[in-house]
This record gives C-alpha cells, structure tokens and sequence, in this order.
C-alpha cells in the first residue's frame, strides 16, 4: 500500500517536471499554429541561467529560478520578433526545419560555452533529502516540484482564464482577424504568449537539472518526452498537458517499479493507445 | 411513381441541444432539378451532409434508387452515384483541372490503383476529363494550377470533379456562392443542361435563379422542411412568404 | 513548366510533356558519376550519401505525395539494415537477394502498420510513427540474441557483388551500386508519380476531405504507398549494412529518423529530386564543417537549415521553383531568350 | 586535384604494407564523438591526447606527429567505419586512434585489420573488442575486468546477498554479468536483479524496489552523463544506510561531476576502477596539476585512456625508429609496460588488451570535497572474459 502511494508521489513529481517543460509549446503549437522544435532549447537556456548564477556568482537556488524564467522568455521574443513571426503563415514543414536548426545551433552554441561537460547543481540542504509520512517516503525537491508546479498552474490558469489580459491573448490566437478589428495588439499578444510559453520552459530547465542533468544535448533529448505530452494532452489544452503530464510521469513510474522488464516501452505504448483512443489528445478540440 | 432516385425517412440530428435536421422526409424523382432553400441556419448544408455520409444521423434511414445507403461511408455512397459540391471551394490547389477531373474519372474508373503504368496509358480517362472541363469551358484553363484560377472557375471546376464520378444524384451546396451574376446564370445554364439521368438538388439564395433553373422547390426552417411544391405552389405559399421571402434580407 | 502553358496542345500531347525526361534531369544523373573521376576519395562519402537519397526518397513518397509525416521512417530503415545483417550472420550474404528480401521484410512491417497508420492525420500520427519507432529500438535493443544490442550485429559479411566485385576500402564498389539500385528505384518512383495511382496520392496530399467526395478510395491508397515506402527505406537500410558490413541501433534510432526528414524539407518535398539534393548538401555540409572543427559543426549546420527557410521557402527546389515561376525571372529570362514566347 | 591523388597513392602504399619514406609526418586519425550526446568523453579523450603531445613534443623518432580529428557523432559504426575508411584513404592516416563506443571501434577494427593499419582503442570497454584487429591494442579498461573483480571483492568483505540494478544494454548486461560472476563464484548469492531503460531519468521506482528486497549489498551498473547524479539522489532520499548495504558501481557511478551534483547524498559509495584523478601517486599528482593548468578541469578515466594511448603510440614508433606499419607496431606495442597516471600498466602481449591494477574505492570527504578514495585494490587484473575463450 505505502509503495503505491510512494510511486503515485514520485510518478506525479516527474509529470509535473514533464508539464512545465511542455505546457508552453502546447501553446504556441495549438493556438499559434507554430511548430517550435526549439521549445527544449529555451528551456535548456533557463538550465545555463541557474547553473551559471549558482556556481559563478553564488546566488541561492530559488533567486535563480526568476532569472531562468525571464532569461528564457526574453531570448525566445528576439527570435520570435526576427523569425518566427515571418513563418507564422508558412507551412509546417518550414518551420520545422527553422527551429531544427536553430536546436543545432543551440546544441554547439552551448558545447562551445559551457563545454559538453555534465552541469552540477548543489541544492541547498532544505531542498535534499527525504520526510517520512505515514510510512511513505517523500522526497524533499519533490514535494518542492509539485507545490511550486501547482502554484505556476494556477497562475497561469487564473491569468489566461480570468483577466483582461488574458482574454485578449485568447482572442488574439482565437480569431486574428476579429481581435485586430477590436484593436488588440494581436502582434503583441503573440510576443507575449510565445515568452510565457519559453520562460515557463526555462523554468523547467532550471527545475529539471537536480533530476535530469544537464548538458548541451538536452536541446534535443526532452524535444520528444515534450512532445509526447503536448500530442496526448491536446494542443492549446493547459489541463490537457497537465493531465497528460501527469499521467505520463505516474505510469512510467509505475512501470519501473512493478514491471521493470517493459519499463522502457511503456511510454510509447501508453502513447500510442492514448493516442488512438483519441487521436487529438485528451483535451484537444481539433484532430 | 417509380423509385425516387433519393430519399430519406425521420432523418434526424442534433448538436447537443441544438437541433439541426428534424424528421427530415425528402423523395426526390428521377432527372428532376430541386432546389432547397432556407434562411441561414435553416440546415440545408447539414442536409447534404447528412445525405452523403459525411455527418452521421441520429436517426432515420437514407436510400439512394431504393438502396438503403444509410450505413455507408460517403466514398461508397460517391461510388453507388450519391455526390455532392462544396460551399467552400474544396479543391486540389496544386493540381491542374485537368489532374484533378482526370484524377476523379480513373478513381471512378479503377485505375487508381495501377502505379506501374504511366497515365498517359489511359487515354480514354483523360479524354473524358477534357471532354468534361470543355462542357464547362474550363478547357482554356486546364493546364494552370487550380489555386490560380479566377473564383467562377474554381466553382465551375467543383461541378467538374462531381461529374467526373458520373452521379446519379447531384447535391450542389451553392454552386453559384461568390460568382459574378451574369457568370452565374451561365453556371446554371450548364447544370440544368446536364443529362436528365441525373438528378440535382441545388442549395441557392438567389431567388431569381431558384424560380428560373429549379422544377421543384424545398423550404428549409429550422431544421424541418417547411414546404415542397413547384415554383408556382411555393411562391404562392403564405408560409413561405412570412419565414423566407417576406424577410427584409435573405443574406 | 509554364512554357507549355496555354491550350493550344491537346492533354494527351501535355501530360507527355510533363513527364519527359527533362535535360537538366539527365545532366543530374550523369553528373553524379562525376566523384570517381573528379574525387575519387570520397567515393565512400557518396555511397552513403546515395543511401540517405535513397532513404529520403521513400520519405518523399509519403510526405511529398501522400502527406504522411513522420518522425519514425528509421523503423523500416533499421529493420531492412538489420534484415540483411542478420542474413548475412547466418550464411546468406549475397547483396542482391540480401536486398530483395530486406526491401520485402520492411515492407510487410510497412504493410501492418498501415493499418493504424492510414487512419490518423496530424500530429496524432507523426506521434504515433515516433512511437512505433521507439518500440522497435528497444525491440532491437532488448533482443540481444538476435540483434547484438548495444554492441551491434557481429559477423556480417557480404559477399562480392555478383560474385566478382568485393567490397573495396576505397568505396568503388560501394558507390557504384549503391548508386545503381538508387537510379533504379528512382525510376519505379518516377513511375509511380506519373501513374494513376501517383495522382491520387497528391490528391490526398492536397485536400484528404475532397478525396472522399470524389470516391476515391484514400485509405487503400495511402496503405500501399506507405508499405512502397517501407519496403525502399528496408532497401537502403540493407545497403547500408552491406556496403558497411556493420549494424547497430544507430539505424533505429531517432535521429536518423530526424535527420532524414530534415534532409527532404531542406532539399524540398514532393519533388522526388528534393531527398537527394537534401541528402547531397547535408552530408558533405557535414563532412565539410566537422572536418574544419569536429565539436562545433552543428553550429554552421544549424545557421545553414535557418537561412534557407528564411530565403528558399519549401526547401530548395521548392524555393528555386518559385524564383524560376516568378514574373520577374520570367521577364528575365524572356530578354535572353526572345524566341521563348509566352501565351 | 594534386592533394587528392597523392593522399591515395600513400594510402595505397601503406595499405600494402609497404611503408612510406620516414621524412613524411605520422597521422593520426582521431574517430570519436565529438559531438552529440557523447561530445563530453570524446572532448575529455582528445585533452588527454593534447596534454601528451604538449608534454613530449609533437616529433617521434624524427617524424612529425599530426593529429586528423574526425567526429562520429554517437552510436554509429556506418560513419565510424567510413570515417577510419576515410582518414586512411583520403588523408593517409597511418594509425588509427580514439574510439569511444563499442559498435563503432568493432566497426572500424574491420578497417584496421583489412587495411593492416595499427589501431589504439583507447575507451571502449567491451571485451571482444581487441580480439577484431590484429593489429588492435587498447589502453582503457574492460568490463569484465573492473566488474569481476568486484564481485569478488564484494563477497571478501562481507557481501552475502545482493541486488544488481544495470542499464539495459550490452556494458550494462556485460557489468552485471561480470559482478555476478565474481560474487557467485566466491560464493554470494544474488536476491534480485532489474534493468532499467537506456534512456530513465528518474531512478526512485528501481531503487526502492532494490531496497524493498532486503539485500546486504547493491550493485549498479550506470554509464556516465546524468544518470549517476540521479542514482546517486535517489539512493539517499530512499533512505538507504550505506553502512549496512553496501552500495557498489564501476566507476562512473561516482565520476566528479556526479559527485558534485549528488552532493553529500553521495557519501559511502563504492566503485571498483582503474582511473581517479583523486589516486595518490606523484605520477597523477603531476598529471592533474598539468590537466588542470591546460583544461580547467580534472582528468578522468576518458582523459587517461587518450593520454596513455598517445604513449602506446609515442613508444611504439621509438620502438620502431619511426616506421609505421601494422606488423611491426604491433609487435612494439605487446608487452609494452609502462607507469601511467593509473599506476603500473600493461599491454598484453597475448591478447593486445590492457592489464593494470583495479582500485577498489569509496565516496568520502576530503578538506570539503567529495572525493573517491582508494580504500583497495587489485593488481595485475587482466581481463577475464578473454582468458576464458577457447583459443
């Protein structure tokens, strides 16, 4: 019993590394209609952020993770300013082999800067180690993770959801058109929702680095656990990627621990059936 | 009568709570030109849609020359000779007329599958998509992409890829939507003119060329048909004339 | 293209002109004999760049002409490269049989996935080709016995070419047949698009819903094209194994299925030419930038893929078609040409 | 055009063995990642093999040494292969170095046997490996040599029963192989055993399932990158007490950076390995200080396994006054012994594979670092998986 508990808690601790790693290009890519293959590279830019305001200049962990999240989203608006917007129309293709590249530039960017060298992040000791409740241990960053995933989630819920700002970047991605004839800045709505969607990322980087690592490859190596979330999810669908996310990270931990000699299919098969079950995701309103 | 070349019984759909085709009972004879009109929302492209397949009933059976069809995806419903135009242009934009009405006839014909012989093997299939795009004076155009072609022609062309898989009953969604009137009256020139073997239901506000091209008339109100009769019968019609005609503005 | 534009010629006379052998093709063709008189040290290099342009070819077929994308083509790739591997472990290593099994081993693999395949469109299907290809990775992976695993597959051998050409360090043999068997599946593919069939299948490319409309029977279609596909990827993956004698999970894996894609949109899709032109430029870029610097080499790759989105859009044959067809190049090209008259 | 054809007429001479005039320089071609998710061993290789040119000089035997670096980018024998192809062919390599992944040194070991061209193999750890080339030798170490070794170890200091938790691939097939066989065959037993996916990121599943069947000493098999750090963490917030199960790893379990990252989580692991920038010996002491001055960073097993490569080489072409030829460098290199930063070293004249001391060593803390520390060793191991092969 305590170690299905325990293996709901970690399961639910990935999946929410999972969800702010990919919950912004479930934005872009559902409401936008822009494929960012180079969404992992703004997160691995919040990864470098901490890492470099750590062990350089001595900051704390949590003051970095700010400075992730605006690293990431301010690099993400130069590109959308100089290229992304000019793709917006282009097709699919296109833009895949634009962000593609720019995931290769960013991969040796990185290599040449940082080195190829594993990046250590010290945690300070509140954040190590593990509490024991009712029999089930739980991991300190854990508990960390999922409170401050949750925080982000309701944050960025009740802004897109409930103010005015938000209402008017969802008329913007809804119906360019019409929210341009109702004289919303669509072009600044747009800057803006690409930023939240790269800083959120960023932080994910920064986050993911105790559980994951980091190196120059990360670019690439968590495009496709990304992408699995944001297709099962649904496109556009913050809940979408939040249950997906969740689901992911509860199931592929549940395979390691009771079948541990399928662990590694068990992703693409939860995947796959998810996915034929219900081929626009669990949220997603478009096939 | 002999057996009506389309009908429908109790055909019913809903959108939640919205209802978009009520107990929906239509025969349409053999050769006969329909028209079907209605105020916006009154269902009339749900209609079609229901008819070819590419919306699923809720209720109620569809049978094309006492076929039942209701079962049947909307390609085996194109191939027993159930065929439909779009409102919308939906086209190949990167095909030429000529590909794509040949493409059309060699899937009616068939051939679709051989990938080992070139198309120019299949002479009679492409002579029959000119001889198609000629009765529709798309020849001139043909070898130009679809997506440059001027907006009369791309209507027109809709018409040409229905008649390349040989219909038996033709449901056109407003053919003539977004043409020119004088380039109109010839696009309904050219349907009316077609082979009386095929029946055709026309979706068209215009009322000018409802009454001139159609021999029978529906009225679609909110989901239901309102009425059925011959242009005289329905221009005569109060009901008509309060719910439809009477109305400021059809648009 | 547009020179035969106008009505003037009948369709029959149009469609042959469309699908003749046009002298720049010819000059393409002969042109790639041109590294073994001219760089005859880097035949290795081009046998394996004729095998991507094989394997992007079989991508074309899909994504150019059927709108098929996917993100796992390396499946097919991997299970004909690993086909002929493990036929030739076993005491079979004659190359052309070797192939013509691969390619019908991949196939059949090709022909019960479509089954899923043909149904899904969009992102649900680029997943679910990612998926199926990271299940047959750690297929691969987890049959150790029978695939070598991580290690790779130990022991191919493949015998000299008809019995008389062996396999050299210098790449001759290699080229020549690699390039051989890709000019010949080039032709079938070039058949195939101009067949009835072939027109379909852009059909459905353009617009999936109006297919239906016009009866035709989509679903079948894409199903024979993608175990077509199957079957020409599980043939270059087999002459990969044979020119190298070497497999390993490289041929499943994710970034050749990445990698092939980026070559056919960077060469242009829906072009036939587009894979190998692709294939051409990334792999000598490649070979070029990790031999000036091995560790940053991504970084002039990267910037390279940018700049030709931004200046050449659909790839660039695709751009260069565009630039070709536009009134100005036109207008252009009509100076120098004043006996070309335009309708 | 000139280039061109010249580079294939060496390439010719010496793939017939012939041998080109002694004035010409000696290449190297270098085939190993230098890019991708295997950029850092192969970066950490190639300082090795510039900090050992910068302290010998670049001349041996009164020929200039030259150094072709070529990136195979991962796992990938095909371009590994064509790569050694090519830097023999098109550049006129006369030995063969680097090679960081086992498919892609039994790949290009095809080449080296085909086209008789001295090979240094100086990472990949498979055992079968050297027995490819004839002309093959390899200065990094072996599974089955490290592994075996602490099965055995692991029994002799009071290891009964044991879980193995190893990455399911071939080096983490072959490590849980070789520590089985080393734990069984003195006498242990093994309770359980799992693999986890090639690609997990998140290890707490295994671990707790490792720690929910009471063994007394757990084994792991991990190659570098994050996974160690993750293991590591995982290992401490499951509240596993390392002083009643012993938790033990080949060497990259605890390599410097993983240390760093699990910070004190990592106390009391013990990995058995050849190399540790932390092993006490004037030798390394000099040697890191150097790395550090050139680098700006410390050594590790990849770095060691280049430089003593580059000193295979360096003493074979003394060894020959310069001449190149696969027989007679091979024939230079067996048995060739020598003080490495590891401590003594051999190349086995048998064989051509490498024998030198396995350390035994645990995660302590040293003036505020985590650090490796020798707390046993082995010496003279020889690798066992090929001392068991029928001749």
């Amino acid at each position: 019993m305590t170690s299905v508990l325990g293996v709901l808690f970690d399961g639910f601790a990935y999946g929410m590394l999972l969800f702010l790693l990919s919950v912004g290009l479930s934005v872009t890519l559902g409401m936008m209609n822009f494929v960012n293959l180079a969404h992992c590279s703004f997160g691995m830019i919040g990864g470098y952020v901490t890492v470099t305001l750590m062990n350089s200049m001595g900051w704390p962990f949590l003051a970095t993770l700010p400075m992730a999240f605006i690293a990431a989203a301010a690099t993400s608006v130069v590109f959308e300013r100089t290229m992304f917007r000019r793709l917006y129309r282009a097709s699919d293709l296109d833009q895949c082999l634009l962000t593609i590249g720019l995931v290769f530039a960013s991969v040796a960017a990185a290599a040449y800067i940082y080195g190829t060298i594993q990046q250590p992040v010290n945690l300070p000791s509140y954040l190590r180690g593990s509490y024991q409740v009712m029999g089930v241990t739980l991991g300190a960053y854990r508990l960390f993770l999922i409170a401050f995933s949750l925080v982000v989630t309701a944050v960025l819920v009740i802004s897109l959801e409930y103010t005015r700002f938000g209402a008017q970047v969802r008329a913007a991605v809804d119906n360019q058109r019409m929210a341009r004839g109702l004289g919303i800045n669509v072009d600044g709505a747009f800057a803006i929702t690409f930023a939240l969607g790269s800083g959120l990322a960023g932080l994910g980087g920064a986050l993911a680095i105790d559980i994951v690592g980091l190196d120059p490859s990360f670019a690439l190596a968590y495009l496709v656990y990304v992408l699995i979330v944001v297709s099962v999810g649904g496109l556009g669908s913050i809940g979408g990627s939040f249950v997906a996310a969740t689901l992911l990270g509860i199931s592929d931990m549940a395979g390691k621990y009771y079948f541990p000699e399928i662990g590694s299919f068990l992703i693409y098969l939860v995947m796959i059936s998810l996915l034929m079950w219900r081929p626009a995701g669990l949220f997603g309103r478009r096939a | 009568m002999s057996t009506p070349a389309l009908s429908t019984r109790g055909l019913n759909k809903n959108f939640g709570s919205l209802v978009v085709a009520s107990d929906i009972e239509i025969e349409l004879p053999q050769g006969v030109r329909y028209a079907l009109i209605g105020p916006n929302g009154a269902g009339k492209t749900t209609l079609i849609n229901l008819m070819t397949g590419m919306l699923k009933p809720d209720g109620g059976q569809i049978q094309l020359g006492g076929e039942e069809i209701t079962a049947l995806g909307p390609e085996a419903r194109v191939r027993r000779g159930l065929v439909r135009t779009f409102q919308i242009n939906s086209l190949f934009p990167h095909l030429n007329p000529l590909e794509a009405v040949t493409l059309a006839v060699c899937e009616r014909q068939e051939v679709s599958r051989t990938w080992w012989k070139p198309i120019t093997a299949y002479s009679a299939e492409v002579d029959e998509a000119y001889g198609i795009l000629k009765t529709l004076m798309l020849a001139q155009v043909c070898y130009r992409q679809t997506r440059e072609l001027a907006y009369g022609q791309q209507r027109l062309l809709e018409i040409a890829l229905a008649l390349a898989t040989r219909p038996k009953v033709l449901l056109l969604d407003e053919p003539a939507a977004g043409v020119p009137r004088d380039e109109s009256a010839e696009l309904f020139a050219a349907v009316t003119n077609l082979s009386q073997d095929i029946t055709v239901l026309f979706i068209e506000h215009d009322m000018d060329f409802v009454f001139r091209f159609a021999s029978r008339i529906i009225v679609m109100v909110g989901g239901r048909i309102l009425v059925e009769g011959t242009p005289d019968e329905i221009s005569a019609d109060p009901r008509v004339r309060e719910v439809y005609l009477g109305s400021a503005h059809h648009g | 293209m547009t020179s035969t534009d106008g009505a003037l010629a009948g369709p029959q006379q149009y469609l042959r002109a469309q699908q003749r052998w046009r002298a720049i093709e010819i000059v393409f063709w002969l042109s790639l004999l041109l590294p073994f008189v001219v760089t005859p040290n880097y035949l290795v290099l081009a046998s394996q760049v004729a095998i991507t342009a094989l394997f992007a070819l079989s991508l074309d077929l899909i994504l150019g002409y059927a709108g098929i994308v996917s993100l796992g083509h390396a499946a097919f790739f991997g299970f004909g490269a690993y086909t002929a591997g493990i036929l030739s472990k076993h005491g079979w290593g004659e190359p052309l049989t070797g192939l013509l099994i691969s390619g019908f081993a991949a196939g059949l693999l090709g022909y019960l996935m479509s089954f899923i395949i043909a149904r899904f469109r969009h992102l649900a299907l680029i997943m679910i080709t990612l998926g199926f290809g990271f299940l047959l990775l750690e297929l691969a992976n987890s049959l150790g016995w029978l695939t070598g695993g991580a290690d790779g597959l130990q022991g191919v051998k493949t015998w000299p070419l008809l019995g008389m050409f062996k396999f050299d360090l210098w790449g001759v043999t290699s080229y020549w047949y690699s390039l051989i068997v890709l000019f010949i599946l080039f032709l079938v593919c070039r058949r195939l698009i101009n067949s009835p069939f072939g027109l379909s299948l852009r059909g459905i490319r353009e617009n999936a819903v109006r297919m239906r409309a016009v009866g035709a029977e989509s679903r079948a279609h894409l199903q024979k094209i993608y175990t077509i596909s199957a079957a020409i990827a599980g043939i270059a993956g087999a002459l990969l194994t044979q020119t190298t004698d070497t497999v390993s999970l490289g041929v499943l894996n994710f970034e050749r299925s990445a990698d092939v894609l980026v070559i056919l949109i960077l060469g242009g899709a829906g072009r036939l030419y587009g894979g190998i032109i692709g294939a051409i430029i990334f792999l000598v870029a490649r070979d070029q930038f990790s031999g000036i610097n091995p560790q940053y080499w991504y970084f002039p790759i990267g910037v390279l893929l940018v700049v030709v989105v931004l200046f050449l859009p659909n790839g660039i044959l695709g751009g260069l078609a565009q630039i070709v067809e536009s009134e100005r190049w036109q207008r252009w090209t009509a100076n120098l040409t004043p006996w070309r008259k335009k309708p | 055009m000139r280039k061109v054809f010249l580079g294939a007429a060496a390439a010719i001479a010496i793939t017939l063995g012939t041998g080109p005039a002694s004035a010409q320089n000696v290449k190297i071609g270098v085939v190993m990642s230098f890019s991708g998710q295997f950029a850092d061993p192969g970066a950490q290789i190639d300082n090795g093999i510039k900090l050992y040119m910068k302290q010998n000089g670049d001349t041996v035997a009164g020929r200039k040494i030259e150094i072709i670096r070529k990136d195979s980018g991962g796992i990938a024998p095909d371009v590994a292969k064509r790569l050694s192809q090519e830097v023999i062919v098109r550049d006129g390599a006369q030995v063969l170095a680097g090679y960081d992944l086992t498919p892609n040194a039994l790949a290009a070991a095809d080449v080296s046997a085909q086209a008789k061209t001295f090979m240094v193999n100086m990472n990949a750890a498979t055992s079968v490996i050297t027995t490819k080339s004839p002309y093959m030798a390899r200065t990094s170490f072996t599974v089955w040599q490290v592994n075996e070794a602490l099965g055995a170890w692991a029994y002799k200091n009071g290891v009964r029963k044991a879980y193995t938790l190893v990455s399911d691939f071939g080096p983490g097939w072959d490590g849980e192989a070789a520590f089985q066989k080393g734990f069984k065959d003195a006498g242990g037993e093994i309770i359980g055993q799992a693999r986890y996916p090639v690609a997990n990121l998140d290890f707490t599943a295994f671990v707790q399932r490792a720690k929910d069947s009471n063994p007394d000493g757990i084994y792991i098999w991990v190659p570098g990158g994050p996974q160690p750090a993750a293991i590591g963490k995982a290992i401490a917030e499951r509240g596993i007490d390392k002083s009643k199960v012993k938790v033990m790893g080949q060497g990259e379990l605890t390599y410097e950076e993983a240390l760093k990252s699990m910070g004190d989580a990592g106390l009391g692991l013990i990995t058995a390995f050849h190399y540790d920038y932390n092993h006490q010996s004037a030798k390394n002491k000099a040697f890191v200080t150097a790395y550090n001055t050139e680098f700006k960073r410390n050594p590790d097993m990849f770095s060691v396994g280049g430089y003593d490569g580059m000193h295979l080489i360096y003493e074979a072409l003394k060894k020959t006054a310069g001449k190149t030829d696969a027989d007679s460098l091979i024939a230079a290199a067996k048995g060739m012994r020598w003080e490495s930063p590891r401590g003594p070293m051999s190349i086995d004249p048998e064989t051509r594979d490498v024998v030198q001391t396995v350390y035994i060593r645990r995660v302590e803390k040293v003036g505020g670092h985590l650090v490796n520390v020798d707390i046993d060793k082995i010496e003279n191991v020889k690798d066992p998986w090929k001392a068991r092969q029928p001749k």
